[in-house]
């Protein structure tokens, strides 16, 4: 019934002398959701990077709608139907919100340096059906009134503003902070530094909604399969809540979604089926029931999640 | 913006109030375009030290034809838009005739708007051939071109006996051509052959790495043609080398800053070809400029180019003097015409109707164990 | 083969110079990602400082060549560091959270400053070094003829790159430049005071190219106020060919400089010498994006 | 805000067109310079401005178009104009050979390189490569350009020439700054890796940026070249590069009547200074400090795109 839309076959990547992906093999099928865990370090971003070109394979095939896309140009990956969100969120800061979610619109439109010298009524035409494309993905994720904002306002994880603000609220004269940037990118370690010396006010858009932003961009490339890196960190309950609601509105469209997420609460409820890596290999798949209780999984990450 | 404004318009109007004011019509002005900034600045500098030196001698002395001379001089930074730049500027001045640049290439870019304007244009250190082969009427030069140039030093080099020459240059314009010229003539001439010719780069401070390639052709002569900054270099490196090859080099090399440059040790027993300097000649035109240049300025003049922009200075003001008139074409068919022998700071000059410098000027000079210029019989 | 080794030679005196020069720009910019287009300036500077203590203080006679030297290039390097500071201060502290390309621009205009200060100060003209202040010996080994000075030239330079290199390696302060290099913030919230730090780049990166400016004033007698500019080139193009950050890197890339060009111009062209290092350049720079001894991260994504 | 700013811009462009009717020839002349150089900072502003990429040797397009234009006028005799399209088109050529195999460098790498280039140019237009180019003499005895058998040669008909160049070349530009092929430069400018991710070709974009500024670069040699009859290798040094590098950037990156300002104060100021003699660089090295420092993202920054106005936003 349901076709593979996404076969990976026996896939290797090394760095240096460190394999990152050991001979990783799986199939996804069209329309699912899927969801790839597995401990920090384990590979799973190399995976993906693997699919949308960021990085070559040393060895292996990866096959999108039968046809083989092994080391291809991440563009023209995209231009094939797979879109992307980073683990470290990587939006054009400096411009708006509107403008970030054109970028995604790029690749389904034609306008070279000519026509935009001449302005030709193609281009114009095209311009225009563009811009109301990117409104619409806007208005899907809920951002449309933020349209013109610039997408640096958009403030970092409100979870741990309020972290922060709670130990503020002791009334501390040292404070001591234990890993605030864990999982933190460069910039947001940056943004945590200027925050602690700060103090200050904050942004308009909480960090959820800049995730959100990203998930727009990726859906105006018109993917027919979405790769989602981490979406749900960094956000909050209600956050989480919503972009469930919104991956399952995704599937509605037909698109096909893997993701990679550490929140099992999000893992269990959203995906219908998952792949758990260790240390580049793959050590289990199945449905969410059988992963809960596969013992590998167990040993390897999810033991460790459940004792807390 | 606020900021912006309130550092850029004070500096506007500081600049403003520094440009110098409107002259009145009783003047007659004399322009000067010359390098006062960038790598030849120190050339333009005393090309106008000369000028005012030698224009405050004709006002103390009642002035050209009862008016004062007033020398404008502009910027013309070695490079040949800004060239334009000035020439356009001094168009608009209300000069009679221009004096300068030092530098084919740069004169060239100026050539076209003085004409056009019918202004006088001596140059004194532009010695490129093509310059005066344009029919241009208002163009003067009062040094000589390369090919007159390049004949007194391959006579020179056949003369000194020498059989293998390597030829250097600098690439440059003037260095060039005059490093062709005289390969060129050397070539024709038997029994001498010409074993190296390249380009060094100009600017830099070790050729230690040339003169290891030259020495490996074993010539008994060096001819460069280039700047008295490589050359004193050169000499100096070729002896610390310990190697004692005669040198000799072209006009460019006729400054005392060569034997400061290379020590007398090493700068003794080179040869250099040059128009005259002042000092060597025997008039009281001559004596008396180095005199009161000495006295004005503490040091004997050093470039030669700026002693040869004086003298630019001087047949024009002669010219004046002697037409009783500013109208650029009198003066222009005076210096064409009727200037004969006039007694100049670097011999004596006339001009034919390409507006080139006429007669034997180029002279040889020998580096002494003092390092003094010494003038070869 | 002998004019190989003598070319060698050649090579090396020039591009220990280089070496010298590149480790000021590596330096800066291997803590603010600032390329210091007025460095070549500051080693002008030390050469015009370098002569004004020689001829007026008469240090050499006093105290002999060697500690009038070492004296003298003391000094030197103190005051151009002071100039360096100075100028981080005025012309490139109030650009640190600007784009990177202001705070280039910025380094032009001084650039353009120093340069004309210089004219305006010394006059247009070359300025020389007394001569024979060091010995003029001839060093002759297998058939090469090595002025002895040329030998001290890069000795001298070769012991300023080891002091550098241990005092970045081994001592705290160097360790904080380290920690500052590799990441400001994280170094701010060790504790690392990252504005001294910056005040420490600017001071050993000039005073080193006060260092090469006098080292040129003594080996070739001559200076001008203009030829800042060329060594600064030569030497940034060091630093990028070493891998710009890495402090052996602008070892390497200096050395390897002078020698490429000695070697081309002895056995390809003279004229062409130039053109030459820079292709060599742009093709180390195509096989190797980041520089000979460059890090070449792959970009976290 | 917005229109107070275009009446700004009107009123320059109006008083620019009536300029040559009371200034002096010499004032129409640096006029002539600011508007070659607006154009060239102009063409540099697509690479470095839009693109992000660090480029230091635009001096290097400008002369092929030059001495295309001056070889092409003195020895086969085109007239000067014609010679533009070619001009332009071989400098574009130029650009896409030498700049593919270097595009991929990343910041400072790419700017030592762009160096390298413009020297080797440089080093190669003095050495008279292949014959052609006069070596260090240059090329002269250039035509003036001639427009319907009208003959161009006084400052303030060059004025009119330059700046109604000047103008088409805002015109294009900005259009092709609102444009998808603007954005894309822009976005490859912010982040590559994300702009690559959102499936933007950038190796081709980057490439595209180098040709496009290297035809205007080119097209504008040949105005250059007819302007000043001759064309030889100082005008071409690296240092021409690091002006127009400074205008870009002075002006405000990015941003075209930032470009245009950045043009008139690094060409304007030294002939402002003329008035301090020997010491007008030093006055302009000092001013392009401060300006520098108080305008720390340039004098005129770019502004953000605008959009029609969304009518679901209240």
């Amino acid at each position: 019934m349901s076709s593979t839309i996404l076969s990976l076959k026996e896939l290797t990547k090394n760095f240096g002398g460190l394999t990152a992906v050991d001979n990783v093999s799986f199939d996804v099928q069209s329309g699912a959701v899927m969801g790839l865990i597995g401990p920090n370090g384990a590979g799973k971003t190399t995976v993906f990077n693997l699919i949308t070109g960021n990085y070559k394979p040393d060895n292996g095939q990866i096959l999108f709608d039968d046809q083989e896309i092994t080391g291809w140009r991440t563009h023209k990956v995209v231009m094939l139907g797979i879109a992307r969100t980073f683990q470290t969120i990587r939006l054009f800061q400096n411009l708006s919100v509107l403008e970030n979610v054109l970028a995604g619109c790029h690749c389904r439109m034609r306008t070279g340096a000519f026509r935009a010298m001449f302005r030709t009524p193609a281009g114009k035409k095209e311009e225009a059906h563009a811009l109301e494309l990117a409104r619409e993905q806007l208005e899907f994720v809920g951002l449309r009134e933020e349209a013109q904002s610039l997408s640096k306002n958009l403030s970092y994880g409100n979870q741990r503003l309020l972290e922060i603000a709670r130990a503020l609220a002791t009334g501390p004269k040292m404070l001591v902070l234990d890993e605030p940037a864990g999982g933190m990118n460069e910039q947001e370690t940056d943004a945590l530094i200027d925050l602690i010396g700060k103090m200050r006010e904050r942004g308009h858009l909480s960090y959820g909604n800049q995730r959100l932003l990203e998930i727009a961009r990726a859906l105006a490339t018109g993917p027919k399969m979405l790769v989602l890196d981490e979406p749900a960190g960094g956000m909050n309950e209600q956050e989480t809540d919503a972009l469930i609601q919104l991956i399952a509105k995704m599937r509605e469209r037909g698109l096909t979604i893997i993701l990679i997420e550490h929140d099992m609460g999000l893992v269990m409820r959203a995906c219908e089926h998952l792949v758990v890596i260790e240390y580049g290999r793959k050590i289990a798949e199945g449905n969410p029931e059988e992963i809960k209780e596969n013992p590998k999984v167990i040993e390897a990450y999810l033991g460790t999640d459940e004792e807390e | 913006m606020k900021k912006f404004i309130a550092v850029f318009f004070p500096l506007l109007a500081l600049s403003l109030l520094l440009s110098p004011p409107l002259f009145s019509a009783e003047t007659v002005k004399i322009g000067l375009m010359g390098p006062m900034t960038g790598p030849w600045a120190s050339e333009g500098q005393e090309m106008k030290q000369v000028l005012d030196l030698l224009a405050e001698d004709i006002n103390s002395a009642g002035g050209l034809n009862g008016k004062k001379v007033e020398v404008i001089s502009e910027d013309d930074s070695g490079d040949p838009r800004q060239a334009s730049l000035a020439a356009t500027r001094l168009t608009t001045k209300g000069v009679v005739a221009v004096i300068g640049t030092y530098g084919s290439s740069i004169t060239e870019a100026t050539q076209n708007i003085y004409d056009e304007s019918e202004i006088i244009q001596v140059a004194n250190g532009s010695t490129a051939i093509r310059l005066t082969e344009k029919g241009l009427d208002y163009f003067f030069r009062t040094c000589p071109r390369d090919d007159e140039q390049g004949r007194v030093a391959a006579n020179t080099i056949k003369k000194l006996g020498h059989k293998k020459v390597a030829i250097l240059h600098d690439n440059t314009s003037y260095a060039k051509g005059l490093a062709s010229e005289t390969q060129g003539l050397l070539i024709e001439m038997e029994g001498v052959e010409v074993v190296f010719f390249e380009a060094i780069t100009p600017g830099e401070r070790d050729y230690n790495a040339i003169l290891t390639k030259v020495k490996a052709t074993s010539p008994d002569a060096i001819f460069f043609t280039g700047y008295y900054p490589e050359a004193g270099l050169l000499l100096r490196q070729k002896t610390e080398m310990g190697w004692d090859v005669p040198f000799m080099g072209g006009d460019a090399t006729n400054h005392p800053d060569l034997v400061k440059i290379a020590g007398n040790a090493a700068a003794k027993g080179f040869y250099f070809v040059s128009a005259p300097l002042p000092k060597d000649l025997d008039t009281p035109e001559a004596r008396d400029f180095v005199e009161k240049f000495q006295k004005a300025y503490g040091h004997a003049p050093n470039s030669i180019y700026a002693v040869l922009a004086g003298d630019g200075f001087r047949v024009v003001t002669e010219a004046i003097k002697q037409t009783d008139s500013t109208d650029t074409q009198k003066i222009a068919d005076y210096l064409h015409k009727e200037m004969e022998g006039f007694p100049g700071l670097t011999g004596k000059i006339s001009f034919n109707d390409k507006g080139d410098r006429v007669g034997e000027v180029y002279r040889v000079y020998q580096v002494n164990e003092n390092g003094e210029f010494i003038l070869q019989p | 083969m002998e004019q190989f080794f003598q070319q060698l030679t050649n090579g090396l005196a020039v591009g220990g110079i280089y070496a010298l020069i590149a480790l000021g720009y590596t330096m800066v910019y291997g803590v603010l990602k600032l390329i210091n287009f007025a460095h070549g300036d500051l080693f002008t500077i030390g050469s015009y400082l370098g002569l004004t203590l020689l001829t007026s203080m008469a240090l050499t006679d006093k105290l002999g060549p060697f500690f009038g030297i070492l004296l003298l290039a003391v000094m030197v390097m103190i005051l151009v560091g002071i100039v360096g500071i100075l100028l981080d201060q005025v012309a490139y502290r109030p650009l640190r959270e600007s784009p990177r390309l202001s705070a280039v621009v910025s380094a032009l205009g001084a650039s353009i400053f120093f340069q004309n200060t210089i004219m305006l100060i010394y006059g247009a003209s070359f300025h020389v070094y007394p001569q024979n202040i060091l010995p003029r010996m001839v060093v002759n080994v297998f058939g090469l003829h090595i002025p002895m000075i040329r030998i001290l030239v890069l000795l001298a330079s070769v012991v300023m790159m080891l002091a550098l290199y241990t005092f970045i390696q081994k001592t705290t302060i160097g360790t904080a430049i380290r920690a500052a290099a590799e990441d400001q913030g994280a170094a701010k919230l060790m504790g690392i005071d990252v504005n001294g730090v910056i005040m420490i780049v600017f001071f050993i990166g000039p005073a080193l190219g006060g260092a090469a400016g006098l080292m040129v004033g003594l080996y070739y007698g001559q200076v001008n106020f203009t030829m800042g500019w060329i060594y600064g080139l030569k030497a940034f193009t060091a630093a990028i060919l070493g891998g710009i950050g890495n402090i052996p890197g602008a070892m390497v890339g200096g050395i390897l400089l002078g020698v490429i060009e000695a070697l081309g111009a002895a056995y390809i062209s003279i004229a062409w010498k130039d053109a030459i290092a820079f292709l060599v350049l742009i093709l180390i720079l195509i096989v190797r994006p980041t520089g000979l001894l460059g890090e070449r991260v792959a970009e976290k994504i | 805000m917005k229109d107070q700013r275009n009446l700004i811009y009107a009123g320059f462009a109006l008083l620019l067109l009536l300029s040559p009717l009371f200034l002096n020839r010499y004032w129409v002349d640096v006029l002539n310079s600011v508007g070659l150089y607006a154009i060239l900072g102009l063409s540099l502003n697509i690479i470095v401005g839009y693109a992000g990429m660090f480029h230091m040797g635009h001096a290097a397009f400008y002369a092929v178009g030059a001495y295309t234009t001056a070889i092409l006028n003195t020895t086969y005799g085109v007239p000067v104009l014609w010679a533009m399209p070619l001009s332009g088109f071989l400098a574009g050529l130029f650009a896409l050979i030498v700049a593919r195999p270097i595009i991929h460098l990343r910041g400072d790498y790419l700017l030592i390189v762009t160096i390298g280039l413009v020297e080797i140019v440089r080093i190669a237009l003095i050495n008279d490569v292949f014959g052609i180019t006069g070596g260090s003499n240059g090329i002269f005895g250039i035509d003036r350009p001639e427009i319907f058998g009208y003959r161009i040669r006084k400052p303030a008909q060059f004025f009119y020439l330059i700046w109604a160049f000047a103008a088409v070349t805002v015109y294009l530009f900005h259009r092709l700054e609102n444009s998808r092929f603007g954005r894309a430069l822009t976005y490859l400018r912010e982040d590559e890796v994300a702009a690559e991710g959102s499936g933007i070709n950038t190796a081709h974009y980057k490439l595209a940026a180098f040709v496009i500024g290297a035809i205007w670069a080119g097209m504008i040699g040949t105005v250059f070249a007819a302007k000043m009859t001759i064309v030889s290798p100082e005008s071409f040094s690296f240092w021409e590069s690091v002006v127009m590098f400074m205008i870009v950037i002075l002006g405000g990156s990015g941003s075209i009547p930032g470009v245009i300002l950045g043009a008139f104060l690094v060409i304007g100021l030294p002939e402002l200074f003329r008035g301090f003699a020997n010491a007008r660089m030093l006055f302009f090295g000092a001013a392009m400090v401060f300006m520098m420092i108080f305008r720390t993202q340039g004098i005129i920054p770019p502004r953000p795109r605008k959009y029609p106005i969304d009518e679901a936003t209240p």
